[in-house]
């Protein structure tokens, strides 16, 4: 559903993605690793708008391209992206800050109006009860624990409804128990909708994984099982000597 | 956190202690009675002791006092504070008026004009003052006329001003253009040249001066050659300059304000143009601002005043001494100054010919008064509230002071239309439809 | 949480019934001077309203709100101004050889034309300088001294246009208003009333806004701008509306003001008014609707009190007032309040047993996390 | 063509006024990005000292040295600029960092005391300041003049420049400034003491206000209120030329002043200045973040 064409990434020279073609699938768990630098958080940024590219062109379910749009358009094709710092809304309630981020239409004038209606209202007790933050739902965002404040992101970006989630490094910070709930949490979500992940923990790539894809030097190396990653020889190459985090 | 929380109460409390502290002052000082503000500080109620006499008191007569004693204009506002009380102080010792001493309440009107007219309010209705000294630019005498004239109050305005007014409840004290824009004109045509350019600052006074010079050179044959103003506070000249020499005037009128005129006067000199390659005229800088210029770079360059320091007559010699052992040696005295001191003696003058503080009767009383001032005998003009004042033009000593080179003889009647001029006919006909 | 507690407290409607009762009873008891000045502080409050809308909620500082003031306030001069010398030119205008009525003056021969004009001009102008800064997301601060720079340069103008403006001295002089003499104690009684009625329904109005859906986005806008981008939002035009609408309250402030003072000038609308703006947000405390109402009555009349009594050292407090507010009460009075609040809640919460660590953490992070 | 010279140099002059004031904001807002408005404050400490200078050389030296308090005072005020800069640094801003628009009110207020204060020591009125001597007159060029004081001025904001430069980009504690800024954590984990480099820092920026100051008196009043007629032009030249860049700010400070010399020649002052401020915010249109910009991956 998500095509990208020789897209180049240049930052005053540096060359973050250099001619990479790549490619999301439908109702995909997919994953992208590579060492420090090869470009996969630029990789998510140029997707959703956060960095432009300055040749090549990304089309969404083949018809638009996201390179000419700008953030909040693109959220509106349907894709949706978590950071890797929380960046929930502190001084907002947990439920007000799913509240905005709900699908809905979020031009001005609806806004004003924005009321909501008993479906609303459930998808957003499903969503707190998914996350389990059903008690604090009237607490500060800002109160929460750095996990909870993970989760609340994530419930964020499902709230939007997205055809294509993207997750920069969702796990950091997770204890053990946090990381097994958030990864059935992501196995879930994927059953209606690609789901494109960055991370470095190499167990959770292994349990959670449809397709890995592995960068190198803003360039696609190898793209693949997680077993046929592990085979691979240039992957072993490029990681060599290198501490995998 | 607790103690920190602690810590925030306590300047808070502290913060809001003061403010009603201040607040409950300005209620006495209102003579307001609120039960609640009873508890104040004995600190406020000895600050506020002079003014808490009530209206009714015998003794007194309540005068306001209204100028800038804060903000841009308190630079020259503050000094004809500190001369009006002078004159206050003059008088009471010599037994008051009509037997009572007078009584000062000051307000600062802050460089604000609507402060301006809200103070005025003030001492017309909460302090009931016989007449307020008052105002600086034209623009605060604008505020404070319609609340002066709804409230038959009494306004003493003490600076030259572009004319075109005559308020029934203000008397002006300083200068209409016809006392000092009009002769000085006529004075460098004959003197010193007739290729004029002007430059002020842009703003009312400049703009309604310049429009009457531009008339005047017409009609006296004189030769304009260029108009600039500058926004007030500019302080790069270089490109006027650069103007002036293209032009080469042979007289700059400059009724530039403020700061404006040291940047002006300190980069002409840099520029190599001194007074006298090029005469510039300013009714804007009196001894006080000389001062903060630097007597150097303006030195040989004219004014036009009604007085200076140096004006040569009994009155001042005794005005300037006893001003100078009220406010330090340092203190000089200039035209407006005077004009506020001798204000307050029209004033009395009035009152006591009159016999009662009356506004109306005051006023009637007042037409004709005389007055030997500082700057030489003066008197007020029945029909429009202005003064006779005699006319001086002079140029700036090495010192810092003015030495007179010409004066008008006599005082001139003032004029504040214009009606005496066949080329401003066009002007004051447009305003006495 | 704390929203919790200001809807206990603030947003009571018994609270905010008496208070309104107690401006709409003001007249009987405060003499004719002391009514308009509440009257004028009132005025400046619903400019308060409008520009915590902004900084407050939406994190945009402008420090050029004296401008909208004083466009709704010339617009409200020049209507009173024709109407009181009947049609004929002003007199600064025939100094200035006008011949006739400029063609901008023209629409302000009508009162209701006038009124609509003071609101509608300060938002046209603030919706096209939001409009053009904020689309290219040009950077907070830049914004703010850019805000500073218009004033410099809009009274810099007013001055100069002095055949139109009336320029250092303004538009003075009134007498009429519908009819009405302008400066009689029952008009300026009405005036008084019409301006708390008004600024009690701005206050509602605005209350409405920002406690539903938008005031969370606004916030959202405020602390995490491109994070609202990309969950969908398009944070400029938010922005654009809320400077917009502020700038429209400014000029409904700046008419109830003329009305009641008589005068606009250009030093009404400079820089240091426009500061001072900001000030009485700052100190009844950004963020919450009541506070910069209350900020603008205390600091004026703190103003008015002090200058009465120590005008030399007015210039000394407001620049203590601006530090301490700023540094160590960076949420004004209500921050205070709220600060109570909280301490007696949290002596609730531990004899009830229950865990506090979550209390503690909340205001830690509320006083390390700020609005800039 | 010397209308053009002239316009020229009057444009060059401008701008070397702009720079020196600026200079110190472009290290306070520019680096540290403390938006200072107390900057004015700090160019009216430089120039009542140099006014206090001249008034101790009057009463105290020797009339033949007289001319000497100019050179001396210029130190000197880069010194008490900075010192005060470090005081309010010390008690002030460091509770402000990463809340640059409250750093903006609270040195507001800080500057509307200095203004105060400065108006109880000196009075309201403006104090005079005799150029020193070998700086009246001018150079001249064939039918041109150029004024010392103008000339001079364009040096010292060629030397300050100059040396901040050297400061920042050839030691090593301008280096260990410059680590600082740019990546606050990780400087510290490296051993530099950030506290301190703040504090340094500030100073340097307010010592060059300082320098400022002292230059002005050359070319205008001197009085509690100087301060307040420059810091917004000042600003404007931060902002055209890009937050964090000498170079943006040498260039917004020329351009600025060029742009408003012949705006103001070819019109008239008010209108000049208003055609500036259209000029900048067109031109933000074009470059939303001034001239020189870094590009950050960071959200916000």
């Amino acid at each position: 559903m998500l095509k990208s064409k020789k897209i180049t990434v240049d930052f005053s020279g540096f060359k973050a993605i250099n001619e990479l073609d790549f490619e999301v699938n439908r109702n995909t768990v997919h994953f992208v690793i590579g060492p420090n630098g090869a470009g996969k958080t630029t990789l998510l940024d140029v997707i959703c708008g956060n960095a432009r590219v300055s040749t090549g062109k990304i089309t969404f379910n083949d018809k638009h391209d996201l390179t000419k749009m700008s953030e909040n358009e693109i959220v509106d094709q349907g894709i949706s992206r978590k950071f890797q710092a929380p960046s929930v809304f502190h001084h907002l309630t947990v439920y007000e800050n799913l509240e905005i981020a709900m699908k809905q239409k979020k031009n001005l004038f609806s806004i004003i109006k924005a009321n909501n209606n008993q479906e609303d209202e459930r998808k957003l007790e499903d969503m707190l009860e998914l996350i389990g933050l059903t008690e604090e739902k009237d607490n500060l965002a800002g109160s929460l624990a750095h996990g909870q404040k993970q989760w609340l992101e994530i419930a964020m970006v499902l709230m939007q409804e997205p055809d294509l989630v993207l997750l920069d490094e969702p796990i950091a910070g997770m204890s053990k128990s946090e990381r097994k709930k958030t990864g059935e949490l992501i196995t879930k979500v994927a059953k209606e909708r690609a789901v494109l992940i960055v991370e470095h923990d190499m167990d959770f790539v292994k349990d959670y994984a449809d397709v890995v894809t592995v960068m190198h030097e803003g360039q696609l190396l190898f793209e693949g099982s997680m077993e046929d990653v592990q085979k691979d020889s240039r992957v072993r190459e490029v990681y060599l000597g290198r501490k995998v985090d | 956190m607790r103690k920190k929380t602690h810590y925030f109460l306590l300047l808070i409390v502290g913060l809001v202690f003061s403010m009603l502290v201040a607040c409950s002052a300005a209620d006495n000082a209102a003579n307001a009675t609120d039960p609640e503000e009873d508890e104040t500080e004995t600190e406020t109620e000895e600050t506020t002791e002079t003014e808490e006499t009530s209206s009714e008191d015998e003794d007194t007569i309540k005068v306001g006092i209204l100028h800038s004693l804060s903000g841009t204009m308190a630079i020259s506002e503050t000094s004809v504070r500190d001369s009006e009380l002078l004159a206050i102080k003059e008088i009471n010792e010599n037994g008051g008026v009509l037997g009572k001493q007078l009584e000062p309440i000051i307000e600062d009107g802050a460089s604000d004009w609507p402060t301006f007219a809200e103070k005025a309010k003030k001492l017309l209705q909460q302090d009931e003052v016989a007449t307020i000294f008052g105002g600086w630019t034209s623009a605060s005498r604008k505020a404070m006329l319609p609340v002066v004239e709804e409230n038959n109050g009494l306004l003493w305005y003490p600076v030259q001003y572009e004319g075109m007014e005559a308020s029934p409840n203000i008397f002006y004290t300083g200068a209409a253009p016809n006392q000092q824009i009009v002769p000085a004109v006529s004075w460098l045509l004959e003197n010193r040249g007739t290729k004029f350019f002007l430059l002020g600052s842009d703003y009312v006074f400049p703009r309604t001066a310049n429009a009457a010079i531009k008339a005047q050179l017409e009609a006296e044959g004189g030769e304009l050659l260029a108009e600039e103003y500058t926004p007030l506070g500019h302080t790069d000249y270089n490109t006027i300059i650069a103007k002036i020499k293209s032009e080469q005037p042979e007289v700059i009128f400059n009724t530039l304000n403020g700061d404006s005129n040291v940047a002006f006067f300190k980069q002409l000199s840099d520029a190599g143009i001194t007074s006298d390659d090029i005469t510039v005229l300013s009714v804007s800088v009196a001894e006080e601002e000389i001062k903060g210029i630097g007597a150097d770079v303006i030195e040989g360059h004219l004014t036009s005043w009604n007085y200076y320091q140096t004006t040569d007559t009994p009155e001042n010699e005794e005005f300037v001494a006893n001003y100078k052992a009220e406010y330090g040696d340092d203190a000089v005295t200039a035209d407006p100054i005077e004009a506020g001191y001798f204000g307050v003696y029209l004033w009395a003058k009035a009152v006591e010919a009159a016999g009662t503080t009356d506004v109306d009767a005051v006023k009637e009383a007042a037409k004709g008064i005389e007055f030997d001032a500082p700057g030489g005998p003066v008197k007020i003009d029945g029909d429009n509230q202005h003064v006779y004042k005699t006319v001086r033009i002079g140029e700036v000593r090495s010192d810092g002071q003015i030495d007179e080179l010409w004066n008008s003889g006599e005082p001139l009647k003032p004029d504040p239309y214009l009606e005496g001029y066949d080329w401003a006919s066009e002007l004051s006909e447009a305003l006495s439809q | 949480m704390q929203k919790a507690i200001y809807q206990s407290v603030f947003n009571n409607k018994v609270l905010f019934t008496f208070i309104l009762l107690i401006l709409l009873l003001a007249p009987l008891f405060l003499s004719d001077f002391r009514l308009n000045l509440l009257g004028k502080f009132l005025a400046f409050a619903i400019l308060a309203i409008g520009l915590d809308l902004l900084w407050g909620y939406t994190g945009v500082l402008s420090l050029g709100h004296g401008i909208f003031f004083g466009l709704g306030a010339y617009c409200m001069a020049m209507y009173l101004k024709l109407e009181a010398t009947g049609g004929k030119l002003p007199d600064f205008m025939t100094w200035s050889g006008m011949q006739e009525l400029p063609l901008i003056w023209l629409p302000f021969q009508y009162p209701i034309v006038a009124i609509i004009l003071g609101i509608l001009l300060p938002a046209a102008i603030a919706f096209l300088l939001g409009y053009l800064t904020f689309r290219n997301r040009i950077n907070g601060v830049y914004f703010t001294i850019l805000s500073q720079a218009l004033v410099l340069v809009v009274v810099t103008l007013f001055i100069g246009q002095q055949n139109i403006t009336g320029g250092t001295s303004g538009v003075t002089n009134f007498e009429t208003f519908f009819g009405f003499h302008v400066n009689s104690s029952s008009t300026q009684t009405v005036i008084y009333l019409i301006t708390v009625v008004v600024l009690a329904s701005v206050f509602l109005g605005c209350r409405k806004l920002v406690k539903g859906r938008l005031g969370n986005v606004l916030v959202g806008v405020r602390d995490g701008e491109n994070r609202m981008r990309f969950l969908g939002y398009n944070p400029s035009n938010y922005k654009t509306f809320v400077y917009t609408l502020s700038g429209g309250l400014a000029g409904l402030a700046g008419m109830l003001f003329v009305l009641q003072v008589g005068i606009i000038s250009p030093t009404m609308i400079g820089i240091i008014p426009s500061i001072e703006m900001v000030l009485w947000v700052a100190l009844g405390g950004r963020g919450t609707l009541i506070g910069p109402v209350i900020g603008a009555v205390f600091v004026n009349a703190a103003k008015t009190g002090f200058s009465e009594s120590y005008p030399e050292y007015w210039t000394y407090f407001l620049g203590a007032l601006f530090v301490i507010v700023v540094v160590f009460l960076p949420k004004g009075l209500m921050g205070l309040v709220e600060m109570i609040q909280e301490r007696r809640r949290k002596v609730d919460v531990k004899q009830s047993g229950i865990k506090e660590s979550n209390i503690k953490e909340s205001s830690s992070v509320e006083v390390e996390k700020n609005y800039s | 063509m010397t209308q053009i010279i002239l316009t020229l140099f009057n444009g060059l002059s401008l701008g070397s006024i702009l720079l020196l004031i600026a200079l110190g904001l472009a290290i306070t807002f520019g680096l540290m990005n403390v938006i200072n408005m107390a900057h004015g404050e700090l160019i009216m400490i430089g120039a009542y000292v140099t006014y206090v200078m001249q008034n101790l050389f009057l009463n105290y030296a020797p009339q033949q040295y007289f001319d000497l308090y100019f050179i001396l005072s210029i130190p000197i005020a880069l010194l008490i600029a900075a010192g005060v800069g470090m005081i309010l640094e010390f008690s002030l801003i460091r509770f402000l960092y990463r809340r640059p628009l409250d750093s903006l009110l609270a040195t507001w207020g800080v500057g509307l005391m200095l203004q105060q204060l400065a108006r109880s020591i000196f009075g309201a009125p403006n104090v005079g300041v005799q150029s020193p001597s070998f700086l009246n007159g001018g150079l001249e060029v064939g039918t041109l003049l150029f004024p010392y004081s103008r000339l001079f001025i364009i040096g010292l904001s060629i030397v300050c420049l100059v040396s901040i430069y050297y400061y920042f980009y050839r030691t090593s504690s301008g280096r260990r400034v410059r680590a600082v800024m740019q990546n606050r954590q990780m400087a510290e984990c490296l051993g530099v003491s950030t506290r301190k480099v703040d504090l340094i820092t500030f100073a340097i920026g307010s010592g060059f206000a300082g320098v400022a100051g002292c230059a002005l008196t050359l070319l205008g009043a001197i009085g509690p209120t100087i301060g307040t007629n420059y810091i917004i032009d000042a600003f404007m030249v931060v902002v055209v030329g890009g937050v964090g860049a000498l170079f943006g700010a040498v260039a917004g400070a020329l351009g600025i002043g060029f742009f408003n010399t012949v705006f103001e020649y070819v019109t008239n002052a008010s209108l000049g200045k208003v055609l500036i401020f259209l000029l900048i915010i067109a031109f933000l249109q074009w470059r939303p973040s001034g001239l020189v910009t870094s590009r950050s991956r960071s959200l916000d």
